[in-house]
């Protein structure tokens, strides 16, 4: 079936059972975004400690967007701020790749699995909602932490 | 005299191609814009290969003929809704008809009677769809005045028990949807044009989902202004109607400025040209209005109301289709009087995209989302459901493919 | 490399047809609306027939497909203008597109940078046709700010000798035609643009007359925002374009007020969704974008250029002929580096309307009246004129017909 | 020559001679009419003068606009507001025909000339231009002498 293309078994498993979902109680930053085609919700909790990502979420959405969110939050913790940057770039360039490319497992492992969506338009949104949510974090955390050490 | 799916699908080119692969169209989602028959293709074609001018405009033949097509499609509206041809203005879409009330209210002067100020009201419900809630909240906004509305039963028709206390006496404006576009609620009207009416306000019906699905007499309603949308009419896209009666739509200033619509002009100062015209400035979407006219021709030749029996009759196929698949939670009501071919649901928990998404590998194309109508999507406390949109080519097999859809569905997200 | 007009002809359907009895179709309105090629004709049925659906809204195969043709549109326009995707927003008209830019700034809040109160200016020509006048007079009239405008001389052209004088330090809107639709005046932007940028007003270009018949990029031109139709583009009706810098469209309130253009909405309030969804509610004018999107790749396929050196030989011919005729007034320049191929003349003390159906007579097709410039016609002293207008398809046949008709009409009106 | 139907010769003359052209000094009643598509304008002076009627009229305009007006002006002096009002109804009935009528000479006489007038949409208005003014003089007229008549 031409959509298991879309929903690969790694997908609907994260879906089903998706990671590092329930936000923890401590953050450094708290990003809440949504998608106002469809109403689906999603926020990031996000910390630096020691310089490494420690990353929670949680959200109300489709299989597509709850999935790529638990892959990303396993991807991304314990990583530093611009290695998750890459992983992130890699994956958003992987989405707007309209099914040309099959993704860099050294760089997204399980992720890669996102490939068949990049050929539903209408759902490339949906897989990029929690990455969105990060990139905003990322970006908001570092001017924390930036003014924090001028303090 | 009952419709033949079958033969009228032959009129719709868009279902000789095939979807995903190899699947036959199965089009469910009417609601959002309807399928074009050929007729009306070859309308906006023809209005282009064989008389396109500026209407209005020229003194040479060409002009001549865009003018007699463009206001004779102008007069098969007007039949088409039982009014005058003087009451019914070419807009853009319904969103466009809906917003031209509310600038040219805000455009009305002190003293006028469509001013609205802080001792005025609005009154809308909270199943509009977006078009026909924003332009009121934002007017609401920009002129001080009151906005209030009908809540919403769980039952997902209108609580009318108090309509007294709801349009009060300061009231001007009720503004609501005649058809829900999620609920498929077909609201009843009478207790509240007769309030609306007693307090001196205008009444405006929201009638997408209505005029391309049953008979509508606008006499009969007794509302003031109308606006539907010609796309989801089986009618071109970039068209829709407003209709108003004549007195009122004489005292309504304009709303769109530029040619045509004046009766003079200086550099400081305008007049206006008479109704229609004053609200249709600049050189209309022509083709798009023929082809509009075609698309009602085309309706009325079927019948509104064989067209009606027949979405109502495949609504309650797939009403109780879909209550016999565990999980499945329609919004709105079930009783066939109450509510046309709309149905919305959800499928347990799984989003309605997934779903969507699993019904299009299969080639059948509904519409997932909160419809444009997010308070009544908070109101149910959800963000999104599947809604099937049922119209005059559908069938039988298309509902049950719709419900097997939904089974497989379940399957797929479930139990894999 | 020069155009071949006959071998042009034959992609529109139109000349095909007869006049008055047995006249070829000599067009020379469409600077009121332009005829269109079967490429344009068939793109709008074609959308239909394959992929009509709503854009933007759909988890469905046409959903995709339609949302893809619509955007495919939009980078084409963008394209063609030198512009960016997100600058690019669908209007139905011109017209729409003025309108939506007056009342989204009349939308501004007080300390909003496109608020107008009675401290601010507007600035326009004399030289406006009533889209681009109108709206700027009634947001004055609305907000209070003051009209000035720039006098248009005997020479048909905008009086510069005092742009800082007009462009006042209180000016926050600069709007004004590229090129006349009356005089053919083209009018030289460089002092306009660099006055208003300098008291930080912006600078609107109505481009309905310009952008089908040169090549234009909005960079080079420096100015902020850009209207034009798509009729007068060989595109479809109900279609128009508002071009503006991303920076200035993020700023500016929304206009239409409906589906698709919020971010949340509740019952009283709303957020609008980025640039160029905020400035498009409701389901777009679909066909008639992607209609529009051939018609531009037509065009750039015969080359702006060549259109425009055919345009300028051709009126270069037509006000050589007229001015030998006894009688016969031109108004606007006659120097061809200064104008397009729109001319406006009168003959005699004959009627423009009475010499315009004489052509008509010969299957000549012009435009008569005052082509919705009413104060123009007035600085000039008349009532009317008679106006051809010269496009792609036309070739040197037709400007001798149009000559030959006016001593024909002389003779008519004149002799018997 | 098809344009021939159109410019009856009779039209052409009143255009190029009109009649009771100028606007006489004293008038019961003044009516400026315009018709905005062209910008012709027409100005029709009432007067009833033992319950006849008196006019005379001014404008700039076609041959079809001019042209009527003269000889609407002849046609209608003499007459009573009744008798008018049924000429005026006729001409108005010949001008919505679409070419369908030719008139009845008894009543339009030369207006008859005007038939041809009726196939071409764009121009009806301006061979209704000075009628329609002096519908409205006529209802004005009316007005005004009721109510002198009360007082
Ligand atoms: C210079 C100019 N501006 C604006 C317009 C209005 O365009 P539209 O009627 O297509 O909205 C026109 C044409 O009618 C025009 O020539
Ligand atoms: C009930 C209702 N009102 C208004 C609209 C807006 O119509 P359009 O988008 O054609 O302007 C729609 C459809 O989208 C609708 O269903």
């Amino acid at each position: 079936m031409q959509l298991d293309n879309l929903y690969q078994e790694v997908i609907l498993d994260h879906y089903k059972r998706p990671e590092h979902k329930g936000l923890s109680h401590l953050s450094d930053v708290q990003v809440h975004h949504v998608n106002p085609s469809c109403g689906d919700e999603l926020t990031v909790n996000l910390s630096l400690v020691d310089g490494t990502i420690v990353l929670s979420w949680d959200g109300v959405g489709c299989s597509i967007s709850m999935a790529s969110a638990s892959m990303m939050a396993g991807l991304l913790t314990g990583k530093s701020l611009q290695q998750a940057g890459e992983v992130v770039d890699a994956f958003i360039s992987l989405m707007q790749s309209k099914g040309t490319q099959s993704g860099d497992e050294e760089v997204l492992e399980d992720a890669v699995a996102f490939a068949g969506v990049s050929k539903y338009p209408a759902r490339i949104k949906c897989a990029l909602l929690g990455w969105m949510a990060f990139k905003d974090a990322a970006v908001q955390v570092q001017g924390k932490k930036s003014l924090g050490s001028e303090s | 005299m009952s419709l033949n799916a079958a033969i009228i699908r032959k009129d719709f080119p868009i279902f000789e191609r095939l979807i995903r692969g190899e699947n036959r169209l199965v089009y469910l989602d009417s609601g959002a814009t309807s399928q074009k028959p050929n007729a009306v293709i070859d309308a906006e074609a023809d209005f282009y290969r064989q008389s396109n001018a500026a209407v209005h405009r020229g003194a040479h033949q060409l002009a001549e003929e865009a003018t007699e097509a463009y206001e004779g499609a102008r007069l098969i509206v007007a039949n088409f809704l039982g009014a005058r041809e003087d009451e019914i203005i070419f807009t853009k879409s319904a969103t466009e008809s809906l917003n031209l009330l509310a600038y040219a209210m805000g455009n009305s002067l002190k003293g006028d009677r469509f001013h609205l100020g802080a001792d005025d009201r609005i009154v809308v419900t909270e199943m509009e769809h977006h078009a026909n809630l924003l332009p009121w909240q934002q007017l609401s906004k920009r002129t001080g005045a009151k906005l209030s509305w009908f809540n919403v039963g769980p039952d997902g028709r209108l609580d009318l028990s108090d309509v007294d206390s709801i349009i009060q006496e300061d009231t001007k404006v009720v503004a609501l949807t005649h058809q829900s576009n999620v609920l498929g609620t077909i609201n009843p009207l009478d207790a509240i044009v007769a309030r609306a009416h007693q307090v001196g306000a205008v009444v405006i019906l929201d009638a997408c989902q209505s005029v391309p699905h049953m008979s509508i007499d606008v006499e009969a309603l007794g509302v003031d202004f109308l606006a539907f949308s010609g796309h989801k009419s089986v009618g071109p896209t970039g068209v829709g109607v407003l209709w108003g009666r004549s007195e009122l739509l004489n005292e309504l200033p304009p709303f769109l400025f530029g040619g045509s619509m004046v009766s003079s002009a200086s550099m400081t100062d305008a007049t206006w040209a008479p109704v229609p015209r004053k609200f249709e400035a600049g050189v209309p979407n022509m083709a798009q209005a023929v082809g509009l006219g075609a698309a009602l021709e085309y309706l009325e030749n079927i019948g509104l109301e064989n067209i009606h029996a027949h979405e109502i009759a495949l609504t309650g196929r797939l009403i109780e289709g879909l209550l016999e698949i565990e999980g499945v939670k329609i919004f709105g009501p079930t009783d066939l009087k109450m509510r046309g071919g709309v149905v919305a649901f959800t499928v347990s928990d799984i989003h309605p995209h997934d779903v969507g998404q699993y019904l299009d590998s299969l080639g059948i194309a509904v519409r997932t989302g909160h419809h444009c109508a997010w308070p009544l999507n908070k109101k149910f406390g959800i963000n999104a459901t599947v809604r099937a949109s049922i119209y005059l080519y559908n069938d039988e097999a298309d509902i049950d493919a719709l419900i097997e859809g939904v089974r497989g569905a379940k399957k797929y997200f479930g139990d894999r």
